[in-house]
């Protein structure tokens, strides 16, 4: 059947929230083409691409400040100490911290996630203890549990996955009990874009005197988010998919936990007193902020906030739902695609994976390549997901706000080209 | 430079295809896995030796159609080829994709050449190193 | 006596190595000016300005790549993998590395000196193990072997300072012995400039059979450096101090201790098979990022790595001793005046570090800023190196390639100012 | 917008330069310490309290101008004021500099808005609050 027809009929660009001409405009990557063709780029799960007034927030702090912060005592070190500073508050007014939370620089989700398990975990827990994770987190919020249970003692427990990659939720309170300390778990998968009902978990940890740890790489960039009422006692994220640089992302703590936690990097700026053989260290944030800082990273994420502010996060929501939708639709039509995740897309964010018929993700990718879409192919950092749905990769194309029901044409379009090479 | 001319060439998805040493060899000589677990490869090689000879060559498992494809290759590269003639030739293979080097395959195996283009895809080279890879492992443990 | 006068006959341009006036046009800051006054950059030693090249490189990625690196199929990650890995070659043929030894991105020296602390001596150091460093260090150098200490029971010793701020390296013998396992050694004191003889000390530690970790943060941007003949274990330093951008460091080790070390930072892309329970690790340097690592500040280190390279660091090293010469000449001749570190200043960098009278260095500091003059003040992350000197802090007048001798004259006139004030 | 506007006013300066405050007290009532290491601020704070009255206030150590500016000014503003009088004059200063309140003091401590100025020089407002914020332990202490 003619799918262009069909699309064209129900989803008219009438029907997305942003104005995504306007949009794209700001974004100086989206003039490119690749391999010649109009470029799609469906990998906003691995990163997003950039807004003119990102790159530009950075290219000024180099070109008029350029100086380090801290202790500075001339006007441009004042000024960069001053921006450093917003950034972080745009950040915390941006996840809706209050007094009670802080916000500390690190260079990604993946440091953030070390950062708690090396001085609050390491710290804290010993054999008998568990940590709960999930069966469909990133390898950035499994591996450095793995290790932690290695160095203490304690145990990693799982809430498992359904076929579908939901979580089985229904028998929670087994998992979940009097010995568990953390439970580190995703706010949105990477695979599929299944977001676990949160609070559910968060209430139920809490009940049993555990703290929460949510990885909100992916959910942070494409949803209004409020720790304050959410209530977890982390929360990271990643700046690169958040229309912000790479090199930055941000641990949220509650203040009474990050006080007590040790840091991880010991360096300058983070201590108060040295002595020669010890030395004390300065309150949060600074405890963990040793060293010179990303500060042209910080500033920019600043700058990427107040962009996706302006454009609004529900917005952004609505808008990648209706692409997501229309996705599913087209992909439903083609009988040798095999897709992952939950059915009831309203459980989903903007991310859809799947396979064409035996063909193997990376020769899909790089069919698709060719036809100038960009997903990304391979096991996305999740192997203990993989191995439920049984498989060793998949081909995941994941939305953004710039994205348009051309780049999802594009991509099922482009299967017809696979079919041709290895049909 | 089109993926046709370079990574998709009929002799390469001819042997993608081919089953014709893609299956298990009961009481192998040598057998290895290898895997390049982030693009989702995941290969057994078996060697049979006789006499110092490669009697017969398979491989197993999963992998994209370049890592099969070379996989394939292999195998056929190596029927009735000594060990000695299998460092070689896996010195030759290496050389032409890591090193810019021209490769000097005999005739017999000149469809190894096929394999030249994938340097312009430099995340596929791992693809195609990954049967090689662990036939070097094999070829180690033999000395 | 008139200053002006004097310097003018004593150092005229055509005595300095570079064209200066020709790379100060690539800076795009130095067209600033600070306080209505000339910009006179004199805080090298904190961070350094960055040349229009290292901009446009992370712009450029940005712009026309953005995509992540590794895994990616398509075009624009391809491109950026290729670029990536380019700075690290780029940065391995800078320092002089072969292919047995390895160049790790990290965010910073301060970043690179815990991933040692961390996955080599909290793995090989117990208590009858010592780690050796100096007095004169900076926090970044010093606190993280402080809590390697503590955690295995090692002990740490100080190869102590002359009251000039070099190290008393005749009784080194007695500090280096037997039960030394690690040297944690500057290359150039922050706060003096003073260059400790290396090679000396590697040789003895090599010969008890210690590693040596060398802190390179003030010295690789300024001078050649060659780890194989150096014979360093581990090389240490941050790319913002060389006209590269923040949050971007390097750790160099030799390969066969890096292999053997545990990586500090666990999560993706350092993996090469996880289970649920357990993980293995990718070889060197996969293993050392985990995460997302900042793609764009690791090309844009690249750029100025072939900045400097272009300059040439042997002028580089010419240009800074004409006009640290010409910075003591004419503070010698202010009687208020105190400075600190070694009279011979051939075992210097470009620092100048003094005290005006009983002025707080940070009124000293304010009153130049006035002028345009930027310096930094404070105990410069060496509280045991101020308690040498008996002082809490100095004013810091640091070096590159782009000042001049009004930068010198900016700083000596801006003195006067000072005595207007406080005097 | 000029130094000697903002940060280096004369009365800034005078109460630099004081030496009538800046001596230990022996015997003091309350005594703390506080320190910015990395700016070299280390002062010690000392309040003799008699019937809830700061009977007299002194400070010693080493600053920069405005710290040790800003503590004369806490010792002269304290003298004969009950502790609570104290809480409110401290939160009356933090609140100039923090929060950028218009501060109300009285006539005879009017000198304390000289410290306004130090708002524009973000990194010395550190400075200017090291005495109060020893100040506020000593403080909490007694409640
Ligand atoms: C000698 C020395 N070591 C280490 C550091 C720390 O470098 P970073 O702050 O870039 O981690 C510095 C810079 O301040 C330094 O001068
Ligand atoms: C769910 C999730 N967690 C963690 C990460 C790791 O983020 P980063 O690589 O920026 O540290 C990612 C991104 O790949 C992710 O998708």
């Amino acid at each position: 059947m003619n799918h262009s027809t069909l699309h064209t009929a129900s989803y008219d660009a009438s029907s997305l929230e942003l104005d995504v001409s306007a949009l794209r405009a700001q974004f100086p990557i989206l003039k490119r083409s690749m391999r010649g063709k109009r470029f799609s780029y469906l990998d906003n799960g691995a990163t997003s691409l950039k807004p003119e007034a990102v790159i530009a927030a950075e290219s000024r702090y180099y070109s008029e400040l350029s100086a380090n912060i801290h202790r500075g005592v001339y006007e441009f070190s004042e000024q960069a100490t001053v921006e450093y500073d917003r950034a972080r508050e745009n950040v915390a007014r941006f996840i809706g911290a209050d007094r009670n939370g802080s916000v500390i620089f690190t260079k990604g989700t993946t440091e953030s996630v070390n950062v708690v398990a090396y001085g609050w975990a390491r710290k804290y827990l010993g054999p008998g203890d568990e940590i709960v994770t999930t069966e469909l987190e990133h390898h950035a919020n499994l591996v450095p549990w793995q290790e932690a249970c290695k160095a203490t003692g304690a145990r990693l427990r799982f809430i498992p996955v359904n076929p579908d990659g939901s979580l089985q939720l229904d028998g929670l309170e087994a998992v979940i009990g009097e010995r568990t300390k953390l439970v580190a778990i995703t706010a949105m998968s990477n695979v599929t874009g299944y977001m676990p009902d949160l609070k559910r978990v968060i209430e139920l940890a809490h009940a049993r005197g555990a703290r929460v740890l949510v990885d909100g790489a992916q959910y942070v960039s494409h949803h209004p988010v409020n720790v304050s009422t959410l209530g977890c006692d982390f929360l990271v994220f990643s700046g690169h998919k958040m229309c912000g640089p790479t090199g930055i992302g941000v641990l949220y703590g509650k203040n009474d936990v990050l006080e007590a936690m040790d840091p991880l990097i010991y360096g300058g700026d983070m201590v108060s007193k040295v002595k020669r053989d010890e030395a004390s260290y300065k309150p949060v944030p600074d405890k963990f902020e040793g060293g010179t800082p990303n500060i042209a990273g910080a500033i920019a994420l600043g700058a990427a906030i107040d962009f996706l502010s302006e454009v609004g996060m529900q917005r952004i929501v609505e808008h990648e739902r209706v692409l997501l939708e229309y996705l599913a639709e087209r992909a439903s039509r083609v009988d040798e695609l095999v897709s992952y995740g939950p059915e009831d897309l309203s459980a989903r964010g903007g991310i859809f994976s799947f396979n064409y018929g035996d063909v193997h993700p990376h020769d899909a990718g790089a069919l698709l390549d060719q036809e100038g879409v960009a997903v990304r192919t391979g096991f996305h950092c999740a192997q203990p997901l993989m191995k439920v749905f049984g498989v060793t990769g998949t081909v995941r194309a994941s939305l953004y706000l710039y994205n348009t029901t051309d780049d999802i044409d594009a991509l099922i379009d482009g299967l017809a080209r696979i079919k041709d090479v290895f049909g | 430079m089109s993926l046709e001319d370079d990574l998709y060439k009929e002799i390469i998805l001819e042997n993608y295809r081919s089953k014709k040493n893609r299956r298990k060899i009961e009481g192998a000589t040598l057998h290895a896995e290898g895997a390049n677990p982030s693009c989702g490869d995941d290969l057994e090689l078996f060697l049979s030796i006789e006499d110092g000879v490669v009697a017969d060559a398979s491989y197993d498992g999963v992998g994209c159609s370049i890592c099969c494809a070379s996989a394939n290759l292999l195998c056929e590269s190596l029927h009735g080829r000594s060990t000695a003639d299998a460092q070689r030739i896996l010195g030759q293979f290496k050389g032409m994709l890591l090193d810019e080097l021209e490769p000097e395959f005999e005739d017999e195996i000149s469809d190894l050449e096929a394999m030249q283009g994938v340097k312009h895809y430099p995340v596929r080279i791992k693809c195609a190193l990954l049967p090689w890879n662990t036939l070097e492992g094999l070829l180690d443990g033999v000395q």
